[in-house]
């Protein structure tokens, strides 16, 4: 029998990785920085920093556009983003890659782009209950336009997404089935694999919301065979402002714009106008060219230190983190999902999330208190907010001890 | 525990949250308000019974944290039997004080109230006191 | 009689800024860089270079939902550069600022947002016909999807508008009329306070793109009365993936959401959700942190030197390139406006403008060559493509003269 | 002007871009085919006249640069009385050795042609040298 609290041990190249993120050097009220709010976003190391610095400083120029030197420069490095993004959700094709703001534009590209024009008055769109605001909003925004119903499959009171439900959610109306991967504020992974199955039977596109799964697993979108994901990459360690979307070719190719402007046309004229080819289709104006960049050292960064190897010390942390939690009195976990990654949700008896994250802010840990932009689901759970404590791989036993203690005090003030 | 962070839980404040006042469903009201902290998702509900100007009964309910238990309680304790024109004055004044850096809440005569000061070491946390009484405003701004 | 080949000379201030963008020590193809590409984009100063670091480093954290310091900081430096732009434009109050990518977003916006619930089949858009991409795409986009139909102000010979023809057009369906401030491509400075006043008098909402002007001149939208005004922060000196939408309180209030998602919203369940009011409502998911932190440090460095110092030295500047480029042999200006401002384009008889873009690149000049987004203004102007050159405030006579130099070259190689 | 752009610029390509051969509308021809650079707006049709499989006349109109110009020049000097599978052929493993660092383009029997190969150091300007064999390859596609 495994001791259930024994500590993770640290793999040497993760052990080195905390080195990397200069902002862990850092003190918070006169305490080392803990940081425990990576769900809402991750710190990123130096590599991705230097990399937009250097940008700035020396290849800085518009894209796409230009002949001289620095706009080839940052045209190349700019695509090259693309590329290894291709490369590392082993898509078929580069060109299968959008450049968005984050999963939140990502979602809003797919409703306006994809599903309003197929969308009629009756039409379904299924998610579920533990979905994130920016895969509830869009669809509802969507409805309001289109007369088509929002469909919402429930959850376990263990935090688990009744898939049997879900699935037997899909109709003959469905217009599409998005779900949430890895949920934000329980960190349930849900069957993402039996779901795609089950709406490719039923011709159902399907939308995978990665935002809380791509930085902690490694993803296939050829062997998951999804129509559309999502994500945003100042989660995995790269720069705001700048995520994705995944498109199968074939869909992107009957989608129609989504903003107008430069770039994403091939002739304007008054009397009409054409559209380039997928991606470019969907990508208007000048873009966040260094947030690219960043993109790019960003996924240099991880794969320098190997997906699998990420994912299974977190698991182990996550599991080590959930088991400490649970035997800290007066803690009260929120969802215990058969399969977990990333994120714990907690309330306690006497202090309210807000008064925990105040206190544990005295402390230097960082968490996040609140609905974490899953209303629907605290509303499920019978309460208006939680305190969440989420990983990433800088992170290590001693942050969730440092949390644990911490949370003995906040027990003592509030009794 | 740091003295800011002592300053912000007084024991005032944790007695007013852990046995709130008037913390109940006032049925018969003339007014209330819900008010909600999106940030967060605090939510809370001013009910208000008034007569000739006078309140004569405050209540809330609330779905929130300690600080803003806590303001609701003192709040409603406050206003029970004061005219409603003070009670607003009340509330611009300390809705003030608390936002303003430059203005402390000392001239403010209840005393328990000005337990709320420590929250303006506290920016994240301001909302969660005034809350209440923004509530207040908006239950005195529904009476007929 | 002032000699109209004199160079001006350059104020103290502007002397040392130069020293403050790092790219400009750079070389390129061996020489020094000469960038006159800054319509495109322009350069970073350090101390923006600086303030974006120093966030990922120090204070990295996703806003407006944490108590904990990082979060804390975050929103208040990011916030704060709302209230920088809103004092930068005078605006009456920092709501009226809304974040988005840049401005081909901010007109998307106010397409989706303020007109596509106005416009009903037949009404008007009135735009020019020097407009860029931008300022023509999504209008025609809406139009397709509401039957609303685009109407485009002519321009004069000499690249002016014809202003009295824009206004002759505003009739009793104009929903909307949007006019480019400074054209990208040839320079022109439209006279936007006639446009408006007109507007006004006929109770036709404005909406001004100053991505060309926000850089080289004061605004005042109080003074100016515009409902909307739109630019980019890649184009003044701050970061990629970030700009703006300047909008009238009582517009903004009245209109319906752009994207949805998470941080615009008051309250979501599967029943109904409510949004908050302007600016959030307009900016779902977690914005470009680092972006509004660098736009409020490239302010600060533009308020450093002063708008006036360095608007009156550029209309010098750009006015010297005008007349020595007139004056060079081979070389036609496509556009000689009354009131120019930023750039100056240009053909030659014999080296088309790729070939004079990449024959100055291996001097060190950047300049762009192409449509610069303006096809129907080449058009307009029975070419396909010109070379332009576009200064900033680090730009010197020193610049123009090398540019000038190398034409000479062009003009040698292709005869 | 450094070597580079002299090899851009050779002789040869110059020539063809002043005096560009075929360059005219083909009233009556078998298919033409439009197509343009989106990144800078150069805009080239093909025109061909074809007879038992083989390109009779082949001709171009374009509003270009220099090396657009000579390579649609050289283009219609080179398929004109080849076979079309040939033509074909000999536009793909063109286009190819343009796109491909590695690959030189020297095995290509017409000299002239090779003179294209300068555009290997400008990458910004590959595309111009491309583009009359992709209109070529479209025209193509559309004979019937
Ligand atoms: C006049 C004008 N309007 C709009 C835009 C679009 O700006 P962005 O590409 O940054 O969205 C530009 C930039 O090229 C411009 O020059
Ligand atoms: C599951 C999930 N989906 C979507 C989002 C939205 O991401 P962003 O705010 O970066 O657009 C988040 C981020 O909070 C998330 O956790």
């Amino acid at each position: 029998m495994t001791d259930l609290l024994a500590p993770p041990p640290i793999p040497a190249a993760l052990k080195k990785a905390r080195d990397d993120f200069p902002i862990l050097k850092r003190e918070v009220n006169g305490k080392p920085l803990v940081y425990l709010d990576n769900a809402a976003s991750t710190q990123k190391p130096q590599s991705v920093i230097d990399a937009i610095t250097q940008y700035y400083a020396n290849e800085n120029s518009n894209i796409h556009r230009g002949v001289h030197l620095l706009s080839t420069e940052a045209t190349a490095a700019y695509e090259n983003a693309r590329t290894k993004l291709a490369a590392y959700l082993n898509a078929n094709d580069e060109s299968e890659i959008v450049f968005t703001r984050g999963a939140t534009e990502s979602i809003n590209l797919v409703a306006h782009s994809f599903l309003e024009p197929l969308a009629s008055a009756g039409d379904e769109i299924l998610i579920s209950h533990m979905e994130h605001h920016a895969n509830i909003v869009p669809w509802q925004l969507l409805c309001e336009r289109t007369g088509a119903v929002l469909k919402v499959a429930p959850i376990f009171d263990n935090g688990d997404l009744d898939t049997d439900t879900y699935i037997s959610l899909m109709g003959p109306r469905t217009k599409l089935a998005a779900i949430v991967h890895v949920s934000n504020s329980i960190g349930t992974v849900n069957p993402i694999e039996r779901i795609i199955e089950a709406a490719k039977d039923r011709s159902i596109p399907t939308l995978i919301d990665s935002a809380q799964s791509i930085q902690h697993m490694k993803l296939d979108v050829q062997e998951l065979d999804c129509d559309f994901l999502v994500f945003s990459g100042h989660k995995m360690f790269m720069p705001t402002g700048i995520g994705g979307l995944y498109g199968k070719r074939a869909k992107l190719d009957s989608m129609r714009p989504y903003q107008g402007g430069g770039d994403m046309i091939a002739n304007v004229s008054f009397d009409g106008t054409t559209f380039k080819a997928p991606p470019y289709r969907f990508e208007a104006g000048t873009p966040h060219i260094a947030g690219g960049i960043g993109i790019a050292a960003g996924i240099d960064y991880i794969e320098s230190i190997g997906r699998d190897l990420i994912c299974d010390y977190e698991t182990q942390l996550i599991d080590y983190a959930a088991n400490r939690l649970k035997s800290t009195a007066g803690v009260r976990l929120i969802g215990e999902p058969s399969h977990r990654a990333g994120a714990i949700s907690f309330v306690m008896n006497s202090a309210h999330a807000h008064d925990i994250g105040t206190i544990l802010d005295t402390e230097g840990i960082a968490v996040r208190s609140g609905h974490h932009c899953c209303e629907p689901l605290m509303k499920r759970f019978g309460i208006s907010a939680t305190a969440r404590a989420s990983i990433a791989l800088y992170n290590n036993h001693e942050d969730i001890d440092a949390l644990v203690e911490s949370l003995g005090k906040v027990h003592q003030l509030f009794g | 525990m740091n003295s800011e962070l002592k300053a912000l839980y007084r024991d005032t404040l944790l007695e007013h949250s852990r046995e709130p006042k008037n913390n109940r469903v006032l049925k018969n009201a003339d007014a209330y308000f819900e008010l909600k902290n999106p940030l967060c998702g605090d939510l809370i509900t001013i009910y208000l019974k008034v007569s000739h100007c006078i309140v004569s009964e405050a209540t809330f309910e609330a779905q929130c944290c300690s600080i803003c238990t806590a303001s609701a309680s003192m709040l409603t304790d406050q206003i029970t039997k004061s005219d409603i024109e003070g009670g607003i004055d009340f509330a611009d004044s300390l809705i003030e004080s608390l936002l303003q850096p430059g203005i402390s809440i000392a001239n403010l005569e209840n005393e328990e109230i000005q337990s709320l000061a420590g929250v303006k070491s506290f920016p994240s946390r301001i909302r969660c006191a005034t809350l209440p009484w923004e509530a207040f405003k908006g239950a005195v701004s529904r009476l007929v």
